[in-house]
């Protein structure tokens, strides 16, 4: 209960909320995008280096390669599943149940680094190389939901298959992410010191400032979803859980501390509204960008931030 | 008085991560120069967009080419089967130009 | 060949905070479809303007729409009294399009 | 005399100044866009949570009434004050002295914060519940000034009159600001903590930079405005005059702390120029936004910067 | 209906250093209303540029002009040896517009 | 060797060699353009406040002085050096030559303010003054580098002669050097003290992440090059070389400190990609912009990050 109020009432999720509320009410506050993008390439830097920086002192452990090994088959695997009920309860075509389900296997960088946070602030802040575990997932689930939504069909070539591998390969925030990360491992702790003035110090304040504005565009996709139903944004609310609670689970059997297996399942509940997006525009223009970007960042994104951090939490203390 | 040649000039709003659809289209008829303008903001059958979402999936761009009525033509021929699956919106217009053996 | 059919293409220069102004006025006439592209500077009989003020008061934005020539007809009449006193410029032309029943 | 030079010397103004010259010596500088609204949103949450922090400490309290009151009454009455000498004086037409006077019952927050920061170096600072006056002074003036720009008119109806009001008290600034007062609130000191490295520490530098930019910006609309007479140039530096040394004697006899009624006087007598200026281009098309950016912006904001802020201070020392 | 009459659209791209070219000579054929429009990318036979570089010297950016006829066959005089030189890509294109006086 | 191996493992050097992988495998990775300028006029105010701190200070000394007059000299000289190489070795024309010849007069200040970080954590960190040196040096060599281009020509006469010359005297690089130099001399060390916890802590980390822009952009640049051939490419890497050490040498022969004299070597060794690429599309709108600022963003600013710095350090500490 206690993570459940200091999480309701951190700044962090306080600016995420008025974000929210402001959208709502039709407010034109608005974040430049430039801004936007630049504190998201900052989030990313900041917490590839601590991770690269944390694994430079602990050595690379069995738990790492464990934590890897699973986040890779959740992010493969979880699709399949979304699929399911996505083009039975949801009623969506294949192409689209497809394109939605990548989402879901794949990842979402801001929740990650706000239950960081939070966690952190709880003294159970997960393992530096949780960080590498997170750039591995996130494009797994994109060969998932592509076969999902192309099985059987002859493929409709529009001459960018290789583009799109290597889009998915080498897209922004995994190249960044592990950059980072192997900048962090091969500097130490004496090398991050004198940037960690940038890259550790405001770090909390940022978030705050960039979860102001996720508010705003998730209250606003909200608003303004022309395509969702009450049966697409119940599986909205029930992937997360659903996942986050594998994910969790599967994080304590492999023997993961407190702290990394609820970021196991925060990152299995996660869904991308970035990488993943961008690629299904490519891959399946047919689909209806206003379906998945709804329901991962309207839906999902929320819900995480506010319910899903507290809820695997407490999960991961209560089995772990 | 300097003379002028007719030549068309072809504008396609098209999704960002879709932008190389045209301009892959453009290079096959023989077409190799074109400019990319942003656009901010709009509306449609889908309802409204705007650029500053965290996804740029669904941020547009103009697509801008001049070119000879010939290409301008098998352009369009290319993209036209596209046009409702990949939602481009496409115009083709005249224009003078200076210098006609550039396009 | 695909086959094409006449179409109108307005662009209205407007103020950012009379944007809704052109909207409005179009989609009382049925136009529904628009898109916003920015305009980073400008001069005219009221000096020069450019985007990077702190007031975006005066910053500027080009409507373009995609319209059957009743409405863009409807839509130019509906705003010829406001071009003086919103400082609208708008202009009209003939472009080609190819699902002409969309406009 | 003392703080003036050190307000003249201090790293603050001078940047300031050096924007300014760099304007009117016609320099390429220039702040991009995304940059100073990203800047300007920055200066509006740390102000807000620093101002709400500080009243969690001390509490609702009577003068925190008085102020609130005090501030309403003079936004909503110095344009009624302004329009008398803008039609008559200065010669405006009914909607340009409506326009006009809108922008100087409202008020600037960039004024606002170089007046505090100034005022804290004196060991003046005003008192935490100043940033709520500086947001509940923003939008009565707009009504005032409407009411005057259009008294005995049939409203030219755009159809807008709904989304005005709406744009009025939903502006970015105003919910930005009272957003985060009320996380600074309910935060409180021990909730700021961790994101007072962003918010608290670099504040000053960060307002540094953002006023190199209202210099530039400042210097070229008054070396680009076409619409100004020597007696708007005039009134631009006396409303200021009269309307601070109103606001810091009101301040004084409600019974505010020193640095507050100054901080009332400096408030009283800014001009808006980012929520009015938009909001009379909406209200009023037909009115010159040359006019009211210029007299705002190009004459007032820096005679307020420069001189103002530490005439109000003396002022308040002097009665309080 | 309201009156349209017709005149000339030109569309001229340029490096944005090289921008006071246009808007120079604009002014002298008596052209001084103009907006500048950001470009973000463009290819040709120079290769590719897009607007993210450090320096701004590849940037370019849209100049356009409505004009009468006159006036803007001046300005295409006036331009015409710099096209290359400069490497401005110019079109010019009927509009109608409405207050026809005002060009 | 030292200097070498500590250079290639600062995080400084690492992001920027992190920004040249991702271009050079065609990541989309990409920091948007307004923070990128933003980041750059931090750096620039930065090291002017640092600089003018630092001489008011020291005071105004001989070596100032000194220092001064050789970096004019080398901005001057340096253009009729490159001037012949490149029109006979590198075969280009008297226009691209000139064009070419004015960059590596001029000079780059991220060069100038990486050298600086990787000086001072080699405890030689080059003297305030330094910093005007740098801004002397920016536009004596497009004067040079036009006399060379034009020589013997009428004038094609653009009408803007005047423009030019304004552009090149008072852009924004120059002005923002100079200005928060000025700031610094007359804030002093007091004054700055409230503003360092923007201009000063957060700097190294600031650096990073716009070396990595860096290492983004003269990569992709190096990439999509079509006017570059080997000879050019030889000429970019055998110019800093040279003017580094002739710049070195200078330094120490004029009795500059180690590290100064090491700055002088990277001032005079660095080419400019900011101010004379756009003083050159306006003065010479017939030169080829692909091919100077391919040699100088593409070759010798990558070769001076990662050789040149260490190279001069240790020339200087070798003759010191
Ligand atoms: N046919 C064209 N249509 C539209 N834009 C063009 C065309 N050709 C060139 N451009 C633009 O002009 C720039 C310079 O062209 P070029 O000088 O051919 O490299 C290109 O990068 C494009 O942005
Ligand atoms: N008639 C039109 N004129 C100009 N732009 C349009 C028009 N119709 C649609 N658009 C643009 O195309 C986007 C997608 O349209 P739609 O697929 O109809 O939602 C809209 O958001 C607008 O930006
Ligand atoms: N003839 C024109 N062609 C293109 N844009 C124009 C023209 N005249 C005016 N503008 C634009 O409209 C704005 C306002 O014009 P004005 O009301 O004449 O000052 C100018 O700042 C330009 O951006
Ligand atoms: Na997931
Ligand atoms: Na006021
Ligand atoms: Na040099």
């Amino acid at each position: 209960m206690d993570i459940v109020i200091s999480t309701l009432t951190s700044p962090v999720i306080l600016f995420f909320i008025l974000g929210m509320l402001a959208a709502f009410a039709r407010s034109d506050l608005a974040i430049p995008e430039a801004i936007a993008k630049g504190l998201s390439l900052y989030l990313m830097a900041a917490i590839g280096l601590k991770g690269g920086v944390a694994v430079s002192e602990s050595g690379f452990t069995p738990e790492l390669a464990l934590a890897a090994a699973a986040g890779l088959a959740l992010s493969f695997v979880i699709p399949y599943f979304a699929y399911v009920l996505l083009t039975g309860f949801g009623k969506l075509d294949r192409v689209n149940a497809g394109a939605v389900s990548a989402h879901y296997g794949s990842v979402s960088v801001v929740t990650f680094v706000t239950a960081s946070e939070i966690f952190t602030g709880q003294s159970m802040g997960p393992a530096g190389y949780m960080v590498a575990v997170l750039a591995l997932m996130e494009t797994p689930a994109i060969i998932s939901g592509l076969m999902l939504a192309r099985c059987g069909e002859k493929r409709d070539d529009n001459g960018n298959g290789g583009g799109l591998m290597h889009e998915v390969l080498l897209n922004a925030s995994v190249v960044l992410l592990m950059g980072s990360f192997f900048i962090g491992l091969i500097a130490g702790p004496t090398g991050f010191e004198p940037i960690a003035p940038l890259f550790l110090v405001p770090f909390t304040g940022v978030l705050c400032f960039f979860l102001l504005d996720m508010g705003l565009v998730a209250a606003r996709r909200l608003v303004e979803a022309k395509a969702m139903t009450f049966r697409l944004t119940t599986l909205g609310i029930l992937f997360p859980i659903v996942n986050g609670t594998i994910g969790t689970v599967l994080g304590t059997m492999i023997g993961l501390d407190v702290g990394s297996a609820a970021a196991l399942g925060v990152l299995a509940a996660s869904a991308s509204y970035i990488a993943v997006p961008a690629a299904m525009r490519m891959a399946l223009p047919e689909a209806d960008p206003g379906l998945y970007l709804s329901m991962s960042l309207g839906v999902t994104f929320p819900f995480n931030i506010i319910f899903g951090i507290p809820l695997f939490a407490a999960l991961a203390q209560a089995i772990g | 008085m300097v003379e002028t040649v007719t030549r068309k000039r072809i504008e396609i709003l098209v999704d960002k991560p879709l932008a190389g659809v045209p301009i892959r289209a453009a290079a096959d008829v023989g077409i190799a120069g074109y400019s990319l303008v942003p656009v901010q903001s709009g509306s449609g059958r889908h309802g409204n967009w705007r650029n500053d979402r965290i996804s740029g999936a669904e941020n547009k761009v103009l697509f801008l080419t001049i070119a000879s009525e010939d290409k301008a033509d098998a352009l369009v021929d290319a993209l036209a089967p596209k046009l409702d699956s990949h939602s481009l919106l496409l115009t083709v217009s005249d224009v003078q130009v200076v210098r006609g053996e550039r396009f």
